[in-house]
């Protein structure tokens, strides 16, 4: 059962590369390949999670034990999240026709696969080259729509990203250079010795700001409002809703395992503060829908920053919720700005057009913002609490950072909220004004229920949260599983 | 699960929601939902009957969420809260009821969501009520102010612009109690009640004065108190008519209840007035007082100025507010039982004050203050409404508000503060000079001549409106039955509880009977109108029939004094009027503006690898130093 | 360490050199395709990072042949690795260059600033908004327009 | 106390009160005429006046509120003088301390203002306008000085507030423990007569007499009947604070006429201030020695 774990990256992989030659022959076939391969991959993992899920698992792919082979490592989080890779891929899958479409429907193959690779792979160069590959399909999606600010931004992001790439190999070669090995858990037993000095402490910082890119880190984050502006909205919202909070994951991986240095959580807090500030802040002043959800999606995940500075793992909880919340929350408000991407000037007056869409997006700002009963205001609770037990200035400043990003989150959403009730411009048609329709208006309200599930059914969701998130934290489970398979590897 | 009281009153609560959601559409449907908030009430005092022995109510629903356990429950002081919501509630849906229905419908007003809106905030307001621990009062707090947001936004246009400012001013407040809470939680490791009282004792004085700052500002914003209060005025009085009615009654004052429950129970008076301001004499509640002081003053005077009556009623809400708190803060026998009696006293007739403008809103179709005059001879049971409501806003002795403002001078009295006392003199002074002017506006003077023809406001409003009245005359010849009420919440929340009687308070150094006082008023009248009447029959004249200087008075001269109404007065303290608030407010938002203009700037123009250079040398100079 | 000047220290520094070189090329160049270019420095000079990680001064190349083994081969590890680095290098150089005609094609300029502004007029354009402000047109018209008329009553010019 | 007694000092109290009133404002147009070098009108005078203005033929009215105005204004005195005691009869003074009394003075004010803004006359509306202002302004002062007997004294009842004064004869009066505030009471006091100095809002040049614009026959009348009332409330209260109240019916009287005679012949003396000034005036120098006075009550 665990071998055909490895049919969740093989197969998209696999799929990648036919389709195009799958195009040419029947266009049918091509065209429903793609879906079928990725409701497979979610029947596996349903199916590995029903059949009592309790201990992790390491696959050794080839069959080559993990100090030289490379491993795939499959505990509940990384499950969590490649389950969701599969259902988001499925979600926004390209179902446009358009010539362009085989060319999409591919990338989005390879963009599904290396993601899984992200979420599941043990080995710090194995997470290198799936981050390339991801980084590589995003290039090609995003510029798919042929337009010119389209390929400018694609070009800019390519720029920032090969930069990452350079720093995080500098990383990998520092970290191997000290410790020899490139395995998560192997490192993590040789950690405390070798990579506890200023030189770890650089291996890791270097691999923090290469990886930030995707993850949208303070500095790194310039490329957002303009890929998510010219790129379509499914994409943007698989890259919001999920490549950036995949990213998230490895640099929370290497913190807990690897780096246990305070000053490390301190330069994540200081840039998560910072990308609380400049997202809010930017987004106050957005003028168009897309642009705003691109503002708000870096503060968010700039909270999320600071939810995983804190120290020894105590905001796990916290960063497992926030980012959840808002994968689903940013990917309705995403499905949403399908029909209403444009400029918010136009939206006045939409909700008359469209009921469902404008109530949904009511729906999705509550819960951003934390109103109580919706699963928003829970995730903002664990990690209020938390961040108050903290002592240092800094935490408490990140504290209140926190708490006025809200307030400024909740003005400009509801400014939108406003427009979109407010009454129409006398000169403006009535067909003119945007209506939610079709597909997205249906995804948008399958996220809406997602919501309000989450929101009834909270306190099993909250006590699920914790286990995962205990048995997150748990190092020497993390190297048991796999130290088994290392059967005296170089120490 | 054994259905408790409690759960029955809000089972009863969220039917009406139901059913205001979902056959809100027909007419009827404002019929059904007066009748259930009538079933709510009669719960409600079924609850006061049955269940005080053991002083507290519980919910037989209680959530365990994340580690946090939520419990609900009602005591006194939640009842008497919940008798005055429900109360202006079901006044204010009956009066909404009939003829001003089908005029908001003509107008393209949305009834269905107007009725949906006020039942979901009164099922908001009495889950406030019955939070049995800080985490459900925060919950209930939250959904409070934006079931407000709903009812305000809901004329659009102006109203909408008001119920935003609102909504940034509902949320700073609620992310300061968040804050305030989360620094609890650690300090007590739970958010119980009972936790919470015992971190409290051996809390620091600067981590109590943080606490204070976060819990007395976020309630605070609610309560329209001084450095908050610009949102409330246009908020209030643009929200459709009997909203205005139900949200001027009883919606801020949920920021008292908080305050009550918080500060005065949990902390307790003497542990505020421990805390010291640094290089001053007074101390935290000194400085809750002052507060309240200018939340008294500076309100009333602005209301002065008003030309809308809806914004001169709104401007009032805030003012009275300060009295409440006031009152509150003061924490002797006299001056707790003051500010409680005082919000129910408010409640009344600001809720019938705002039936009568919107009343005259339905026949004149504006509440332009200049745009109206004379309308007594056309309205007279309206003008009668509107005088017991002003003379319960001014605090004259036959309404209630008298009693209320009489405890409250008497407990500033007693502790032997000038200054206070003075200064709420003057409020009150405020307020009967801007009452005049509101209703010589209205109904006194020139009868305009597109006016000859308005008719009394029809029965459906009349009944609510002259019930309220009736309350404000009865609670104020007999002010003990209230005060009943407010001695079993005076206990509740630890404060000293006054002697009172049926007609006032006894106490050895002054007492008040109010059944003596209004006796002896009205006999001094029959007497009056006895030698009035004896004399010879009056002749009734027409309005243009009048002492003009020799001048002949024509119909289409508009003969009536009614713009800067206190000119003398203006003229000495109009150069006061700066807009000082206003001026901070424009302040922060232009900086936020500011800052976020930079921000956009940063991520536009900016050269991208730049900052990834600056950071990675930042960051590794760093690590080697 | 500065003091035994090891051949391998100034292997290491001439990687790190390469890497600054790149990485200081792509921040100062106005043009495009010279900051793809930069781009291809900085991972030459983090490929010879990586090898040099596995790196010993007396070693052989790791080749195994039919011969007996050599006493010391240098750490085959980090090469397998540089081998994919390369790979993945050439990749995105090769996308990074498709796209530059593409850009080419449609801006007709491949220097930073313009293309940039290019992107954002378009961006407005399809997206339907008003440009937002630049640093040449300060926030809203000078001077400040009159309260519109029923914000005066809002106002309420409260002391 | 038995309710028949009371009953007949309710009665009493107010009838007291109005003869004791015609005769101060006999005694007020007597100083008058002194002061302009003229005999002044007969004994009876304001009777005469009071009964010719209730016997005229055309008795012209705006309207119920009109008419209700008048009685409001009347029926507020006589309800104010039960609540203040006089040698003998101390009424329902203890059921009502002496805010309810300043509140109940407010109830006649209140009435005519709404009478004279039933009679749609910009002139009366302007001098309602200036009256409320005066109120405000008189009304400060005054309340500073209530404030600091009712502390000095512990409480409100004005019947114990009395008993402290008389306890120590002439020393413990008002006057001698708070000379300041006696002023300062005075100043308040004169200036809520509306009289002279401060009868801005009855300016007959300006805005035609003001209020009494629309008024004639009995509703003068009843005007009259409250300016009675209203002289003898004022006196007496100031009396009561600051002067021990009466012992027996004779000094009570000397010094309540004493008091009045004061104000009075300042009064035509001096020509009318404007609204502002009056303020500007009200809120300078009596809230002054108010505050002074009361701190050193406090002292």
């Amino acid at each position: 059962m665990s071998t055909n774990l490895v049919l969740i990256i093989a197969l998209p992989l696999l799929g990648a590369f036919l389709l195009p030659v799958l195009m040419r022959s029947s266009m049918a076939i091509a065209l429903w390949s793609g879906p079928a391969i990725l409701i497979y991959g979610c029947w596996i993992i349903a199916d590995l999670w029903l059949s009592g899920f309790a201990q992790p698992l390491s696959v050794a792919i080839g069959g080559f034990a993990p100090p030289l082979g490379i491993n795939l490592y499959v505990d509940s989080l990384a499950l969590l999240f490649a389950f969701a890779v599969q259902l988001l891929g499925l979600v926004f899958w390209p179902f446009t026709l358009d010539q362009e479409s085989a060319r999409r429907q591919s990338l989005m193959l390879l963009l599904v696969a290396a993601s899984t690779g992200l979420a599941l792979s043990g080995d710090l160069f194995n997470l290198y080259v799936f981050y390339e590959l991801a980084a590589v399909a995003t290039f090609g999606l995003a510029s798919a729509s042929g337009s010119g600010a389209a390929y400018v931004a694609t070009l800019r992001y390519l720029i920032l990203s090969g930069i990452g790439s350079v720093l995080t190999l500098f990383g990998i070669a520092l970290i191997y250079s000290q410790t020899g090995t490139l395995n998560l858990a192997h490192l993590a037993q040789l950690a405390p010795e070798q990579l506890h000095n200023s030189l770890g402490l650089t291996a890791f910082l270097a691999i923090l700001i290469g990886i930030g890119v995707k993850a949208e880190l303070f500095p790194v984050n310039t490329w957002v409002p303009e890929i998510y502006a010219t790129a379509s909205t499914r994409l943007s919202a698989f890259l919001a809703g999920l490549l950036s909070k995949l990213a998230l994951l490895i640099i929370l991986r290497l913190l807990l395992l690897i780096f246990h240095q305070p000053e490390a959580a301190q330069v994540i807090l200081i840039l998560g503060i910072l990308g609380v500030i400049s997202g809010e802040l930017a987004a106050w002043r957005a003028r168009e829908m897309k642009r705003m959800l691109a503002f708000s999606s870096i503060g968010q995940l700039g909270m999320i920053f600071i939810a995983m500075a804190l120290p020894d793992g105590k905001g796990m909880l916290a960063v497992l919720a926030l980012s959840l919340h808002h994968l689903i929350i940013k990917s309705g408000l995403f499905m949403l700005a399908e029909d209403w991407g444009g400029a918010l000037e136009r939206l006045r007056g939409s909700a008359k057009a469209s009921p469902l869409g404008a109530v949904l997006f009511v729906l999705f700002s509550l819960s951003l913002v934390g109103m109580p009963p919706l699963p928003g205001f829970w995730a903002k609770f664990v990690l209020i609490t938390e961040l108050a037990a903290q002592v240092e200035p800094l935490y408490l400043l990140g504290l209140a950072v926190f708490l006025l990003a809200t307030v400024v989150e909740a003005s400009y959403l509801f400014r939108v909220a406003a427009t979109l009730y407010g009454s129409p411009a006398q000169d403006t048609l009535s067909e003119e004004i945007p209506k939610t329709k079709g597909l997205s208006l249906l995804t948008a309200s399958l996220f809406g229920a997602g919501v309000i599930a989450v929101a009834l059914l909270i306190a099993p969701v909250g006590d699920g949260l914790q286990a995962i998130a205990a048995q997150a934290l748990d190092v020497d489970l993390y190297i048991t599983t796999v130290s088994p398979a290392v059967s005296g590897g170089s120490q | 699960m054994m259905l408790t009281l409690l759960d029955e009153l809000l089972l009863f609560s969220g039917a009406t929601l139901l059913v205001a959601l979902f056959i809100g559409r027909g007419l009827a449907a404002g019929w059904m939902v007066t009748i259930l908030y009538g079933g709510q009430l009669l719960a409600l005092l079924k609850m006061a009957v049955l269940g005080y022995e053991g002083g507290t109510i519980a919910s037989s629903l209680t959530l365990e969420v994340m580690g946090q356990a939520l419990s609900w429950r009602f005591d006194a002081l939640s009842w008497f809260f919940a008798l005055i919501t429900i109360g202006s509630a079901l006044l204010s849906s009956w009066f909404s009821c009939g003829a001003w229905e089908r005029s908001y419908i003509r107008q393209g007003g949305n009834i269905w969501l107007f009725h949906t809106a006020m039942a979901l905030n009164v099922f908001t307001m009495l889950i406030l009520l019955a939070s049995g621990d800080l985490l459900s009062l925060f919950i209930g707090w939250e959904l409070v102010s934006w079931a407000g947001f709903l009812l305000m936004a809901l004329a659009g246009g102006v109203a909408a612009r008001a119920a935003m400012r609102y909504i940034t001013y509902a949320m700073a407040g609620g992310m300061a109690i968040f804050g305030g809470l989360a620094l609890i939680y650690t300090a007590s490791g739970s958010l119980q009640l009972e936790a919470v009282t015992t971190a409290v004792e051996q809390m620091s004085g600067a981590k109590l004065w943080l606490l204070v700052i976060l819990f007395g500002g976020g309630f605070g914003v609610k309560m329209g108190l001084m450095p908050f209060h610009l949102w409330q005025a246009p908020a209030y009085a643009e929200t459709p008519g009997p909203g205005s009615a139900f949200l001027g009654a009883i919606s801020s004052r949920m920021g008292l209840f908080a305050i009550l429950l918080v500060l005065v129970k949990l902390f307790g008076i003497v542990k505020i007035e421990s805390l010291k301001v640094p290089f001053t004499l007074i101390d935290a509640r000194d400085l809750l007082a002052w507060i309240a002081v200018f939340t008294i003053i500076l309100p009333t005077f602005t209301a002065m100025k008003q030309n809308d009556a809806r914004h001169l009623l709104a401007w009032h809400g805030i003012g009275q507010g300060g009295y409440m708190l006031l009152g509150v803060v003061v924490a002797d026998a006299m001056g707790g039982a003051g500010g409680l009696l005082h919000v129910f006293n408010h409640a009344t007739y600001q809720a019938a004050l705002f039936m009568a403008v919107t009343a005259v809103i339905y026949r004149t179709g504006t509440s332009d203050l200049n745009k109206l005059g004379g309308l007594v001879v056309r309205m007279p049971l309206s003008f009668v409404v509107l005088l017991i409501g002003i003379i319960g806003l001014a605090g004259l002795p036959p309404m209630n508000g008298f009693v209320s403002k009489w405890l409250v001078y008497r407990s500033l009295l007693n502790q032997g503060m000038p200054l206070l006392f003075l200064a709420a003199v003057i409020g009150t002074l405020g307020t009967i000079l801007s009452v005049y002017k509101l209703i010589h506006n209205i109904f006194l003077g020139q009868l305009r001549v597109e006016h000859e023809h308005v008719s009394e406001a029809p029965w459906s409003m009349m009944i609510p409106m002259l019930i309220l009245s009736a309350i404000i005359f009865i609670t104020g010849l007999m002010p003990g039955i209230p005060l009943e009420w407010i001695a079993s919440v005076l206990q509740t929340v630890g404060l000293p509880v006054p002697d009172y009687t049926l007609g006032g308070v006894e106490s050895s150094s002054g007492s008040l009977d109010m059944i003596w006082v209004i006796g002896v008023l009205f006999a001094g009248f029959g007497v009056g109108a006895l030698v009035f009447y004896s004399a010879g029959r009056s002749k009734r004249v027409h309005q243009l029939d009048n002492y003009a200087g020799g001048h002949f008075l024509s119909a289409d001269v508009r003969y009536q004094y009614s713009d800067n109404f206190y000119a003398g007065l203006m003229h000495l303290i109009g150069g006061w009027y700066r807009g000082s608030f206003l001026w901070l407010e424009r302040g922060i938002t232009s900086l936020v503006e500011f800052l976020s203009l930079g921000m956009q700037g940063l991520y536009r123009r900016a050269n991208a690898e730049f900052y990834l250079l600056t950071t990675a040398l930042f960051v590794i100079a760093w690590v080697v130093i | 360490m500065i003091s035994a000047v090891t051949p391998e220290l100034i292997l290491h520094i001439t990687a790190i050199g390469l890497i600054a070189i790149g990485l200081a090329g792509v921040v100062l160049s106005s043009h495009l395709f010279r900051m793809v270019l930069a781009l291809v420095i900085a991972e030459a000079g983090a490929n010879l990072m990586l090898v040099l990680a596995g790196y010993r001064w007396d070693a052989v190349a790791p080749i195994l042949t039919s011969r007996a083994e050599p006493a010391a081969m240098v750490d085959p590890v980090p090469q397998a690795l540089v081998l994919t680095a390369i790979v993945i290098g050439v990749g995105i150089q090769a996308l990074a260059v498709s796209i530059l005609i593409r850009i080419r094609q449609r801006y007709a300029t491949l220097d930073r600033k313009e293309a940039a502004e290019r992107m954002d007029a378009e961006i407005a354009a399809t997206l339907g908004a008003p440009r937002d402000i630049s640093q040449e047109a300060p926030l809203g018209e000078r001077p400040l327009p009159p309260l519109p008329a029923d914000q005066i009553n809002m106002r309420g010019d409260s002391p | 106390m038995s309710a028949t007694e009371l009953l007949i000092e309710l009665i009493l109290m107010p009838l007291v009160a109005f003869v004791v009133g015609m005769m101060m404002v006999l005694m007020m147009r007597r100083i008058a005429a002194k002061l302009q070098r003229r005999i002044g009108p007969p004994f009876f005078q304001p009777l005469y006046d009071i009964v010719k203005l209730h016997s005229k033929k055309t008795q012209v009215s705006h309207g119920l509120i009109h008419d209700i105005g008048i009685v409001m204004a009347m029926g507020g005195y006589i309800a104010a003088e039960t609540l203040l005691p006089v040698p003998g009869m101390n009424g329902i003074a203890e059921k009502g301390g002496i805010i309810t009394l300043l509140y109940l003075m407010m109830i006649p004010s209140l009435g005519l203002a709404l009478g004279v803004g039933q009679c749609a006359n910009p002139n009366g509306s302007i001098g309602i306008a200036r009256a409320l202002t005066a109120m405000l302004a008189y009304d400060i002062p005054l309340v500073i000085v209530v404030f600091g007997v009712a502390y000095a004294a512990g409480t409100t009842n004005l019947i114990d507030i009395i008993a402290v004064q008389q306890a120590g004869g002439f020393e413990t009066w008002g006057a001698t423990q708070m000379p300041l505030l006696a002023i300062a009471g005075l100043i308040a006091m004169h200036a809520s007569l509306g009289k002279q100095p401060f009868e801005i809002y009855i300016a007959p040049a300006e805005i035609a007499t003001g209020p009494m614009v629309e008024m004639g026959g009995k509703y003068l009348g009843g005007l009259f009947v409250m300016q009675c009332f209203q002289l003898y409330t004022t006196s007496v209260l100031y009396v009561c604070l600051f002067l021990g109240g009466g012992t027996n019916w004779f000094d009570f009287l000397l010094k309540s006429f004493l008091v009045l005679a004061i104000p009075m012949s300042i009064a035509y003396l001096f020509p009318r201030y404007r609204t502002e000034d009056l303020l500007r005036l009200m809120w300078k120098w009596p809230v002054m020695l108010g505050l002074i006075g009361v701190a050193f009550v406090f002292v």
